[in-house]
């Protein structure tokens, strides 16, 4: 128990420093959901279905999606730079 | 204390230390938006862990537990419904956010917080008459404006 | 009595309504919203003449039928009943009548109106929480709309700085309830003394100040002010800085008395309304446009409430209490005069000349605004410095230095426009100036237009409130009584505790503990 | 310089909450409402997700809040991006329409058929949400997505954004009503109501809970049409091109 939820810790901490660091946008964006993917799980483990749930629905799905489609939006999807 | 959650409690923080220091360092907007995220997930996270406890189960009652229910020990469920509460409303931030941005991306043609500041205060002082606007029909204003918007864009790419 | 709910309910159902209504007819929508304003005010009529006999009573409303601590209830007393018919008026009052918007924009008005009442009637940590937010997500967009882009930016940087806030609020209430496990004001009163009366303790007071700081224009979190408030309509601006901060310093006074019983959380207060005031007034004195002026004095005004509520005892809080309500009088009449004035203060010059009247208006608020006597505003910052001087503390006696001083700055200022108000304007004059920027500006589009004259409407309000201040220095013995009562009921503790938790309850409540 | 400030800034409060994370009560944090609440759910509300209890039944008010912030942040989206300077016919911007190309046959056939599956599952969801993990938030995201998903396939599809102001006003008023309802029985507002008609089955069946579902249907949909609403808004925003900055109202401009 206590590796799986020290290895969720870093990657979530990673993907988190990740958002702040990475050029490319997508790739901060993405990194955004995969914190929040990692969050959901840290909830799971700690007994938390719902706002597991919750937090892989909105979290890790639909803010994605909303901000992906800004980005889109703001002209900054370019996969590479 | 348990080792798992020191590792929760370090990941909290560290979550939100994280997010606050790249809402200070960082002068893109957007991504500004994406550390306040990253703020509210870990503040999520330290609530959550106000409610845990190492041997709970979740607060929903299975049908097997009927007979016994004062032996289980659950986790807190008032915390849980908090989170959710707070996700919910972080979502709603979010996207008056983002709409914020593509409108100010429209206009000021720029995401960089110190020049959307600059540019705010400039037009405040055109609007009260403070400042006297640069005179708004002559061409080479307006091409020079241009030009910086365009490099502005170019910055930020 | 349970109709006190109604005030939050009745304006979040005319909001969800009347989208769905304006599809068939707009008028029957717009009329909905406003005669929810109307039947909002006669609730709290009503109530009030009920208790009018027994007098000061205050009351817990139960919501969803579970006791406090496990569900949420109501707090109605004097100050929250008196709020809470603040909150109608005055949404009524600067509601935006004259502008063509989308129906939407009325919804978004329902919901601040709901927002604010539930705000100053809650008596839960997270609801209060719940709420705040929604009062802040609801203002970014009623800022944002005002058409410029100017606006949204403005806005934006209001939501960066209110959503960060609002977090630290949350996090706040994260640490209380690690260390209390509760939500419920009268209960983690009740459990204060013992679990919050630490650092962690002053750690979350800190944090919730931090959030609720935001909408109170306390010191280091105010940079959005002058900005929005630059941007925004005069009524909006009126409503905002008039009601909403008055507001969330009522709730950051009323958690300070019930949860945080360390002097040091006092000082730091007061150390940030100190800090507020300089400020406010230093960067007002020097600024050189009207609404921007307005703005910063705003801020050092907030800054003298905070000063005035960090004065441990019944004087601070009376002192609080006056100078708070005197702004909320003053402040919205100052910004519907702007209406009229935007724009750099040498425009004004020669004012006096084409619109007397209007002119002595604006001189007998700003006389109150001072602190001249026999205005009330003198009898306000009177009891400030009475409460001042009976402390001794390093935080006072600086306050002593910094309250004169920063009257002297604020005299500075408004009588610097007043001088140009009279001055005869032999030059070209200067209007026209600031009608030329306008014009090219509005090209945009935009809703609002600068109005270079003042409404009718405006005027009536600046007017009944220079009308009210006078009435309020002819019954002045009635006045601080019933001041004198609201601070009593306020700083009570157990008062509060005990109306949440009847007798037989808090016996319960301290075998648990 | 303003880096430095920033940094030393950050540091000076980690170390703060560093500082805070050793005073807090590991493991052993007092949980009183909780307790209290575990202990009188299933008496009070008969419902088996004690996490559903409290968002509807103890804190209903603080739902109908979230529900309101939503709604706010909906409807403040929608008029700061129905703004001339974003729609595809101002001068100032790119058609999306044109920029975007249709998805391919599978994709467009798999959505198809996956949608009124998801809607399924998100009204399952919404409905069990008092007895097993889920209800309306989760529910409501799904219905968003499952009516979202069409469009993201088909882009420049014009979506009748009438339904969705339908949807959302009727279920926010639909929260409201449910709990007036107990007011007009004399109870206080958002009192959960039981009768012989909402059922008052064993614990852990559909018909348990009174009102509870009714008011978890509310929210579902509100969620949905709302987050619904919002995606929908944002994705009939045009692309800014680069070249193309709107001027309209920076004229004057430095």
């Amino acid at each position: 128990m206590i590796w799986i939820v020290s290895i969720v810790v870093l990657v979530m901490l990673a993907s988190a420093i990740a958002v702040l660091v990475l050029p490319n946008m997508i790739a901060a964006v993405a990194a955004a959901s995969v914190v929040s993917l990692a969050l959901a799980v840290l909830f799971a483990l700690m007994k938390a279905p719902d706002v597991a749930m919750t937090e892989a629905a909105i979290g890790a799905g639909l803010s994605a999606l909303l901000l992906a489609m800004g980005l889109k939006r703001l002209g900054l999807w370019q996969l590479e730079d | 204390m348990p080792a798992i959650e020191v590792v929760l409690y370090s990941g909290a923080i560290g979550l939100s230390i994280i997010g606050l220091t790249g809402l200070l360092l960082l002068n893109n907007v957007f991504r500004m938006l994406l550390a306040l995220v990253i703020l509210e997930s870990g503040v999520n996270l330290l609530l959550i862990l106000s409610g845990f406890r190492l041997a709970g189960v979740a607060p929903v009652i299975l049908p097997e537990q009927l007979s016994n229910l004062s032996a289980i020990v659950m986790n807190d469920p008032v915390p849980q419904a908090l989170v959710l509460t707070a996700i919910v409303i972080g979502v709603g931030v979010q996207a008056l956010g983002l709409a914020m941005i593509l409108r100010i991306k429209a206009q000021y043609g720029t995401l960089n917080m110190l020049k959307i500041r600059e540019q705010l205060e400039f037009d405040l002082a055109v609007q009260s008459g403070v400042a006297t606007p640069v005179s708004a029909h002559s061409p080479v204003s307006l091409a020079s404006g241009r030009e910086r918007q365009l490099s502005n864009h170019k910055d930020e790419q | 009595m349970d109709n006190i709910v109604l005030l939050v309910v009745l304006p979040l159902l005319a909001a969800f309504l009347m989208p769905v209504v304006a599809r068939s007819s707009e008028v029957v929508a717009r009329t909905l919203g406003l005669s929810v304003l109307f039947i909002s005010i006669g609730i709290i009529l009503n109530v009030w003449s009920q208790s009018g006999q027994i007098d000061s009573q205050a009351v817990s409303i139960v919501i969803g039928g579970f006791l406090p601590p496990l569900g949420i209830n109501f707090y109605v007393d004097q100050i929250s009943l008196f709020f809470a018919l603040a909150v109608p008026v005055m949404v009524l009052l600067f509601w935006p009548w004259h502008r063509a918007t989308s129906i939407r924009e009325y919804s978004l008005m329902m919901l601040l109106t709901a927002s604010a009442s539930g705000l100053i009637l809650s008596g839960d940590l997270f609801n209060i929480y719940v709420f705040y937010e929604l009062l802040g997500i609801a203002s970014y967009s009623l800022v944002a709309i005002q058409g410029r882009v100017s606006a949204v930016a403005a806005s934006f940087r209001y939501l960066l700085m209110g959503s960060v806030g609002s977090v630290m609020m949350l996090l706040g209430i994260a640490i209380i309830y690690t260390q209390t496990g509760t939500l419920n004001l009268a209960h983690l009163s009740l459990l204060a003394p013992e679990k919050l009366n630490n650092m962690l303790g002053l750690a979350s007071f800190a944090l919730i100040l931090t959030g609720m700081g935001v909408k109170a224009e306390l010191f280091p979190v105010n940079s959005w002010v002058p900005e929005v408030y630059g941007s925004v309509s005069s009524n909006l601006a009126a409503l905002m800085a008039g009601l909403l901060s008055k507001l969330a310093v009522i709730v950051i006074v009323r958690l300070l008395i019930l949860l945080f019983p360390q002097p040091e959380a006092l000082q730091l207060m007061g150390m940030l309304g100190i800090l507020g005031v300089l400020t406010g007034e230093l960067v007002a004195w020097r600024s050189r446009d009207f609404v921007r002026m307005l703005s910063f004095s705003s801020i050092g005004q907030l800054g003298l409430i905070f000063l005035a509520f960090s004065i441990p005892g019944e004087m601070g809080m009376m002192a609080g209490i006056a100078i708070a309500l005197h702004h909320m009088l003053v402040k919205p009449a100052l910004f519907m005069l702007a209406t009229g004035w935007r724009g750099a203060v040498e425009n004004l010059s020669g004012v006096a000349r084409r619109s007397p009247f209007v002119v002595l208006l604006f001189i007998v608020l700003i006389l109150s605004l001072l602190g001249i006597p026999p205005l009330p505003g003198f009898w306000a910052k009177y009891l400030l410095m009475v409460g001042l001087s009976s402390q001794d503390g390093f935080i006072y006696t600086l306050g002593m230095i910094i309250v004169p001083l920063a009257m002297v700055i604020e005299m500075a200022y408004l009588f610097k426009i007043v001088m140009i108000m009279y001055r005869k304007d032999n030059d070209e004059p200067a209007v026209n100036n600031s009608n030329i920027v306008d014009d090219s500006n509005i090209v945009d589009d935009s809703n609002i237009k600068v109005v270079q004259k003042h409404s009718k409407w405006g005027l009536a309000i600046a007017a009944s409130v220079a009308a009210m201040l006078i009435a309020i220095v002819l019954q002045l013995q009635p006045a601080s009584d019933k001041l004198l009562s609201l601070a009593n009921q306020l700083s009570d503790r157990n008062y509060y505790i005990s109306t949440v938790f009847p007798q037989i309850h808090t016996v319960r409540m301290q075998s648990i503990k | 310089m303003r880096n430095i400030a920033g940094l030393l800034f950050a540091g000076g409060l980690a170390f703060l909450l560093l500082v805070l994370a050793s005073y807090l009560p590991y493991g052993q944090t007092p949980m009183f409402l909780g307790d209290a609440i575990l202990a009188h759910a299933p008496g009070e509300v008969h419902t088996a997700n004690i996490v559903a209890a409290v968002l509807l039944a103890y804190r209903g008010i603080d739902t109908l809040g979230e529900l309101s912030i939503l709604f706010t942040a909906a409807a403040g989206v929608g008029l700061i991006l129905g703004h001339r300077s974003l729609r595809s016919d101002s001068a100032g911007v790119n058609g999306a329409v044109n920029s975007e190309q249709h998805s391919g046959f599978i994709t467009t056939r798999a959505v198809d058929l996956i949608m009124p599956l998801l809607m399924v599952v998100g009204f399952y969801i919404i409905f069990y949400g008092h007895v097993t993990p889920g209800g309306g938030f989760q529910g409501g995201v799904i219905l968003a997505t499952a009516f979202f998903l069409p469009v993201l396939v088909r882009p420049g599809t014009r979506i009748e954004h009438g339904v969705i102001t339908l949807l959302e006003g009727l279920a926010g008023s639909g929260f409201i009503l449910v709990g007036l309802w107990a007011m007009f029985y004399d109870q206080p507002f958002l009192q959960p109501i039981f009768d012989s008609f909402l059922g008052t089955g064993p614990l852990g069946s559909l018909w348990s809970a009174g009102s509870l579902p009714l008011l978890y249907l509310a929210v579902g949909l509100k969620v949905g049409s709302e987050l619904a609403g919002l995606l929908v808004t944002v994705s009939e925003v045009p692309e800014l091109s680069e070249t193309n900055i709107s001027d309209a109202d920076d004229i004057n401009r430095k």
